[in-house]
């Protein structure tokens, strides 16, 4: 069997292990998970140890007749950038289990239904990254909104009903553009004489399609995946979905769902529709150089931690789509290196705002205060997480934010030089939380907070170590990433911009 | 003469039953003005049966009354049935669809 | 270039200890300070090996690098983890790490009720470990993560003691005004690599010869960004002030010595960026020369010893920039000013730290006097930090402030007028606001309250102020016998031409001792031979005020960046939730309304609806009827 | 050339007698209060058309409009009537508002145009008669069709005819929810109801009036007359006599209470 279907298949098993194990028994339901989800972490660090760093194109490839009357096929394998992104997802599933053990308690549902759902998740997570089928991806990207749902509506807080029911919504428009844009290809497809979804294939449909074809597809692309990043103005959703699901959901929402976004562009977007994107290049940038600002000045003005977190992460994402339409190997590298870091950081911070949640029964920023003398190693840990969201140099994000920055600078300098200001923000909108939650006098009813448990402290611990070795060490994924990147860059007919240094003087 | 006046005559029928339907709030009447704009339907297939010189229209005017018929005994079911729950044979007593 | 494999020692040592320290938390309460202080006297040992090493080698084989491993690599854009050390980075190490030593020393003993303690010395590794970084990196980007570093070093201890408000803000202040310079080098570095294609000093000292001077003109301005904000220069000098929250060893350190000197060290490693770009290196000397009458005009309303010498602090920087702005000729008397400043500077935080110390934590000089009998020690070494930083002979002050003044009136033209008039008059005004220090401070009648009582500080404390006093004698006279520092850094540097002497260097000499003597004169008949308030008189003049409020650079920083920055957050947060939310939600609510609106046509009747087929199939009808006509 | 079809004169003298007759009399069905008398005038309405198709040759239709309709539909409609029959008057006073005139607007429009449609139009060709396609009979020939061409839908009829027959009794039938009292559970729930005023059951009609018919209300005791002694269709029907009028002039309601 195909590594990558043995890697989808796990988390199924564990499920099937959930719903024979018996209701009352909670722990048990857990250990399964939590066995489960380590196991998929192995495996997926298997494969990224047997993945051939030289090789160009799709490495563990699988395809199987599915539906063959259009052509629809079972077809698995990954590039560098797939293969980071399900590395990244299968690292943070145990991780979010293991920070989340008490969170599928107090939901709607049992925790047989929590632990399902999650394991469901990650099943689609790995699918939506793996498919090199444009409709098997597309049925990943939709049904992954199930299990999203009723995580965020069934086991959330506060308003999760309404929250859950926003993101389903906004993210099924954004679907159905796409489906329609799908549509349209396979009709092009076929008209001229390719009855098929393959990626490859479809890849080359684009010489054929008229410029007003390809831009319409291509929005179609693009909308759905601007919904899911989230890029500015289509970002409202996450603060709302982000504040009501439990920590761990959110760091899967942001960390693993908001990245097949991103992932889409340079997959789909790019590799589909060469011209479009080229067309499209600088309304997308603009959208980005606004997503950075105007997520990092609503995160100074968050007064709700989780919410603080989203709009940072639109912040991130901002620069993530930057980097990929910057049409630089820097950029492009950046981009994905990024979304790597931007899924661990985050997971860091909701993860020990979680924790800081669950001791205080709050969110707001305000009710907390003092925290490093009463809990030094939480607030440690948010603090660190903190500065990997603002891109401290020696911490992971500060690799992936340069590159961006660099990549961009190159083609777009103008945008780069804006969106630099974005890391002034990041200092403030890391920093005023920092002094509100951490320094100061510590604010009454905090005093006898308890420090992290070892549970907690073995939750944060891999991702904090993440943050700082890839910070000082990201060569081994840049080694994964650079040949895909590269291919990418080249297919749209690009290359790195060559240092002007003008003679004369 | 022309035949065309049972065609006429037909359409002036269907009117009034028409009328009717609308107009009328018992039950009852409202189902009778349906069976009249029914007869009025089969008049002109029974004249146009005549000019095209075919029983066609003679078959399909009889399954009409078949239908008629059919609709008669399910509507008047459905009107005791009513009636039996709420009193009453006003249609616009049956109105719950609204909410 | 040859290897050193030793290099990494340097950062690896105090790294080690703060990771440790960091890590290990309560179970290193003990005896953590003493690791700390050992880590960094390792390295400063490792930094003695290394100069001595490299006093053996030819003036052209003395840098040495050490390749780590390869940081980013990305197409054409390669940045590896390496170290270089050369006769710049040679000096600073031994300043960070010597300076460093003795003021962990001296920690120890300050520090010594703090329960945090442990912590502090982390704190203080970590910024040793940032700062050896910074100044060891041999490419921008490698300075980058050490010129971050030691910007989240000073967040840190600046914020150490944080449970105060006024504190935590001030360490967040810092660290962001420190990031918009950081911005510049971010910029400075983007520019740098599309226009050369490289980072490394090395590189684009290749390429600057033939890139077009734009481009260094642009690379230059964005360097300077970067040195303003972190050395507190004209117009991002605001944090400095309130930075002086940190514990006065930090103050010492990081806010006098070490940290606030990168920008010169920025300026000096570039020198081959601002040889090429003579509109940046302009830039570079204006800037020097605002904030060293601005830094010496704050210096003179501060009644809070430490914010005196913060000022006093940024006016010295405010020399070495200019010194660092006048090309070849300034170069290595800015870094021997740096080098002089960090003895004389140091010396005398600590030894306000000492006076602090011995008064209860009171820092309003308005409420010191005559301590000179009750601390002696600390009089003595403060004594001679002052001499030094008025630039009496032969104290170190003198041979590195002097040679400035003299580059700057050479720098020829009217340029070199007014430049030599600002560093003249700077050095009266500092004269004057020194001498205002010591008088109040030491000399002037006591203003204290009877529950105080002033005492030396333990000899914990002092040696290190004795030893930094000696350097602020002896240093400047070392490093100018016989043009000693200048030959030693000359290799690094591309010499241009013969320069003209405005006037004979003893006439200079003269007129700069003049300048002081005024200024002396002026404090003395002022605050020693009249009554002082010990409260500040309220009473004064609308300059006095202004300079009380550190010439206003909090009001316009508040009135140009904060608020129009608070107005735009929360205007965007409104627009989130209204407009942008509000779209979203119209969308709903417009699908809601709607549905709820054709509702109403399902009146529930039969008899309406059948209206309604009727209407239809009238219309029907019509629609044939037109059809057909 | 000839017409293939004349039409006599005696069938035009029936259709004009008849056809005003029969559009008066859906106009009347329309104006009545009644239903029933609704239901007789529709009657009248479908003997004409049955008439009428025998005149126009579809002889097994009109017979089958008589049978059918007016004798099984019709009698249908008035056994429902009947059943229902207590408020089978209604007023004809409109409760929609605007619901008349747009009605009314919209037939005229609907039948105007039809009329004026069905003037405009010709068919072509003159019209053929059935007496050819009457030639074997008029039955015969509708049979030959039936079964040869329309056999499919004349199935499918069939069993729409049944669907019916069974959704009727289906929906007619009225499924007990709970048992059905029996008579002495009856009785205990009168005399344990609130008052015992209806124990020995409700008062006859006419019963200690002058006039003893069902449709007098009972007096009471105190010479009032008793509503719920007449029956609820009387009621409705308004064939309630006022007892008043066969009231005891002077009736001494005093009572003397014995020892």
């Amino acid at each position: 069997m195909n590594i990558l279907s043995f890697l989808m298949l796990l988390p199924l098993i564990g499920t099937a292990f959930i719903a024979l194990a018996p209701k009352t028994n909670v722990l048990l339901t857990k250990q399964i998970a939590l066995v489960t989800t380590i196991l998929v972490a192995l495996v997926g660090i298997y494969m990224t140890i047997s993945f051939d760093f030289n090789a160009k194109g799709f490495q563990f490839v699988e395809s199987r007749e599915w539906i063959p009357a259009f052509g629809i096929k079972y077809a698995l394998g990954v590039d560098g950038i797939a293969l980071v992104l399900i590395l990244m997802s299968v690292l943070l599933t145990p991780i979010v289990v293991v920070a989340g053990w008490n969170e599928s308690e107090g939901g709607r549902w049992s925790s047989k239904v929590f632990y399902s759902l999650l394991l469901v998740l990650e099943t689609m997570m790995i699918g939506v990254f793996a498919s090199t089928d444009v409709f098997l991806f597309y049925v990943f990207f939709e049904a992954m909104l199930v299990p999203v749902y009723f995580l965020i509506g069934g086991f959330g807080s506060g308003d999760r009903a309404a929250a859950a029911v926003k993101f389903l919504l906004y993210s099924l428009f954004g679907g159905l553009l796409m489906l329609a844009s799908i549509i349209g290809i396979y009709v092009m497809a076929t008209r001229y004489g390719n009855r098929t979804f393959d990626i490859t294939t479809l890849s080359q449909l684009h010489t054929v399609l008229t410029p007003m074809m390809e831009n319409v597809l291509f929005l179609g692309f693009f909308i759905a995946f601007a919904i899911k990043a989230p890029l500015w103005p289509l970002h409202t959703w996450l603060p709302d979905a982000a504040k009501s699901a439990t920590p761990g959901t959110s760091v899967l929402l942001l960390g693993v769902l908001d990245k097949v976004g991103t992932f889409g562009m340079i997959r789909y977007c790019l590799t589909l529709f060469p011209e479009a994107s080229k067309t499209f290049t600088p309304m997308i940038i603009t959208l980005a150089v606004i997503s950075i600002l105007y997520g990092a000045f609503l995160a100074i003005g968050a007064k709700d931690i989780k919410r603080l977190i989203a709009y940072t992460s639109i912040s991130h994402f901002g620069f993530i789509t930057m980097g990929i339409f910057a049409m630089t190997s820097q950029g492009m590298s950046g981009s994905t290196l990024y979304m790597f870091n931007h899924g661990f950081s985050t997971a860091a911070l909701f993860l020990v705002a979680g924790f800081m949640i669950t001791r205080r029964n709050s969110s707001t920023i305000s009710d907390f205060g003092g925290l490093q003398r009463v809990t030094p190693i939480m607030a440690w840990s948010f603090f660190i997480a903190g500065l990997s969201s603002l891109a401290l140099p020696g911490l992971s994000s500060f690799v992936s934010e340069f590159l961006v920055l660099v990549g961009t600078f190159t083609r777009y300098p103008v945008a780069a030089v804006i969106a630099t200001f974005g890391i002034v923000l990041a200092a403030l909108y890391i920093l005023i939380p920092v002094q509100r939650a951490l320094h100061g006098p510590t604010t009454p009813g905090n005093e006898n907070l308890s420090d992290l448990t070892l549970r907690e402290k073995i939750a944060i611990a891999p991702v904090i170590a993440t943050i700082v070795v890839l910070g000082f060490y990201p060569s081994p994924l840049l080694n994964i990433i650079n040949p895909a990147s590269q291919t990418i860059i080249s297919q749209q007919g690009f290359s790195d911009p060559a240092p002007t240094m003008s003679e004369g003087k | 003469m022309s035949l065309d006046n049972y065609l006429y005559l037909s359409a002036i029928l269907f009117t009034i039953g028409a009328v009717g339907v609308v107009v009328r709030r018992n039950a009852i009447v409202v189902f009778m003005c349906i069976e009249l704009m029914l007869n009025a339907a089969n008049l002109s297939l029974v004249t146009f049966s005549r000019i095209n010189g075919t029983l066609d229209g003679q078959v399909v005017a009889f399954f009409t009354m078949v239908v008629a018929a059919c609709e008669v005994v399910v509507g008047l079911a459905i009107i005791v049935t009513i009636y039996r729950s709420r009193r009453s044979a006003s249609i616009d007593d049956a109105s719950l669809l609204k909410r | 270039m040859a290897t050193n494999n030793g290099l990494v020692y340097l950062i690896a040592l105090p790294l080690f200890g703060a990771l440790a320290l960091l890590l290990l938390g309560r179970k290193a309460d003990k005896w953590g300070h003493l690791l700390a202080t050992a880590m960094s006297a390792g390295s400063f040992a490792v930094g003695l090996i290394q100069l001595s090493q490299m006093l053996d080698r030819e003036a052209e084989l003395r840098p040495v690098t050490q390749k780590l491993f390869t940081w980013i690599s990305v197409g054409s854009f390669n940045v590896d983890a390496s170290l270089l050390l050369d006769q710049l980075s040679i000096c600073f190490v031994l300043l960070i790490t010597g300076v460093g030593t003795l003021i962990h020393i001296y920690s120890i003993s300050y520090m010594s009720h703090d329960k945090d303690r442990r912590r502090f010395f982390a704190y203080l590794n970590l910024f040793i470990a940032a700062m050896l970084l910074l100044v060891l990196g041999d490419s921008y980007l490698n300075l980058y993560v050490g010129w971050e570093g030691v910007g989240l070093a000073s967040y840190l201890l600046i914020g150490f003691w944080n449970q105060k408000p006024a504190y935590a803000t001030a360490s967040k202040k810092a660290f962001v005004m420190n990031r918009i310079g950081d911005m510049g080098l971010s910029f400075a570095i983007m520019i740098a690599f599309a226009t050369l294609g490289t980072v490394s000093f090395s590189g684009v000292k290749e390429h600057s010869h033939h890139a077009s001077e734009a481009a260094m003109t642009a690379i230059g301005v964005m360097l300077l960004v970067a040195a303003v904000g972190k050395s507190a220069q004209f117009p991002l000098q605001a944090w400095l002030g309130d930075a002086m929250a940190g514990p006065t060893p930090v103050s010492a350190l990081i806010h006098a010595a070490t940290m606030v000197t990168a920008g010169v060290y920025l300026i000096v490693r570039s020198n081959f960026v601002f040889d090429a770009a003579p509109t940046a290196q302009l830039l570079v000397v204006i800037v020097g020369a605002i904030t060293l009458l601005f830094g010496a005009i704050i210096g003179m309303a501060k009644d809070d010893i430490k914010k005196a010498l913060a000022a006093s602090t940024m006016s010295q920087i405010g020399y070495m920039i200019l010194a660092s702005g006048l090309g070849p000729a300034g170069y290595a008397f800015a870094i021997m000013h740096l080098l002089t400043h960090g003895f004389f500077k140091a010396g005398m935080f600590l030894g306000a730290g000492s006076v602090m110390h011995g008064m209860n934590d009171e820092v309003n000089m308005r409420k010191y006097g005559g301590l000179r009998k009750f601390m002696p020690i600390t009089f003595v070494t403060f004594g001679l930090g002052y001499l030094a930083i008025i630039g009496v002979p032969p104290f170190a002050g003198f041979y590195s402030k002097d040679m400035i003044i003299e580059t700057a009136l050479n720098a020829g033209g009217a340029k070199g007028i007014i430049l030599g008039s600002v560093t003249l008059l700077g050095a009266a005004i500092t004269a004057f606001y020194m001498t205002r220090v010591m008088i109040l401070t030491f000399t002037s009648p006591k203003r204290w309250d009877d529950n105080q009582h002033p005492h030396e500080s333990p000899a914990l404390m002092w040696i290190p102020m004795v030893i930094l006093s000696i350097g602020s004698v002896i240093s400047g006279y070392l490093l100018y016998r016989g043009k000693a520092f200048k030959h030693w850094l000359e290799p690094l540097f591309e010499e241009h031409g013969e320069h003209t002497e405005l006037l004979p260097p003893i006439v200079v000499s003269g007129l700069a001792l003049t300048m002081v003597a005024i200024g002396v004169a002026i404090a003395v008949i002022k605050y020693q031979l009249s009554e002082i308030d010990n409260v500040a008189p309220e009473k004064v003049s609308i300059f006095t005020r202004i300079a009380r409020r550190d010439l206003l650079q909090d009001d316009v920083n508040e009135a140009l960046f904060m608020r129009p920055g608070q107005a735009i957050t929360s205007a965007l947060v409104k627009i989130d939730d209204s407009v942008v939310d509000g779209a979203v939600r119209g969308v709903g609510k417009m699908a809601l309304g709607s549905g709820s609106a054709l509702r109403e046509t399902q009146t529930g009747f039969v008899r309406s609806y059948a209206v309604l087929i009727l209407i239809g199939a009238a219309a029907l009808i019509a629609a044939i009827w037109v059809v057909t006509t | 050339m000839e017409p293939l079809l004349t039409i006599q004169t005696p069938e035009t003298v029936l259709f004009w007698f008849l056809a005003p007759l029969s559009v008066l009399a859906s106009l009347g069905m329309l104006l009545v209060k009644k239903a029933v008398h609704s239901a007789l005038l529709l009657a009248w309405v479908m003997v004409t058309l049955a008439i009428f198709y025998i005149a126009q040759g579809a002889l097994f239709l009109g017979i089958v409009q008589v049978v059918v309709y007016t004798g099984a539909v019709m009698m249908l409609f008035l056994f429902i009537l009947m059943l229902v029959g207590v408020d089978s008057s209604d007023s004809l006073t409109e409760t929609i508002t605007g619901l008349r005139p747009i009605a009314i607007t919209a037939a005229v429009g609907f039948g105007g145009l039809m009329v004026s449609l069905l003037g405009r139009a010709t068919l072509g060709r003159e019209p053929v008669g059935l007496d050819a396609a009457n030639g074997p009979g008029n039955v015969q020939g509708l049979a030959a069709l039936l079964f040869s061409k329309y056999v499919w839908p004349f199935e499918v009829i069939s069993a729409l005819l049944i669907t019916a027959a069974v959704g009727a009794m289906v929906l007619a039938h009225h499924q007990r929810t709970t048992p059905r009292p029996t008579q002495r559970e009856q009785s205990v729930n009168r005399f344990r109801s609130d008052s015992l005023a209806g124990a020995a059951g409700l008062p006859g009609p006419g019963v200690f009036a002058r006039h003893n018919a069902v449709d007098v209300p009972a007096l009471l005791p105190d010479g009032t007359p008793a509503p719920s002694s007449i029956s609820a269709t009387l009621k409705a029907r308004g064939d309630v006599i006022d007892s008043a009028q066969f009231q005891l002039d002077n009736v001494d309601t005093s009572v003397v209470e014995e020892k």
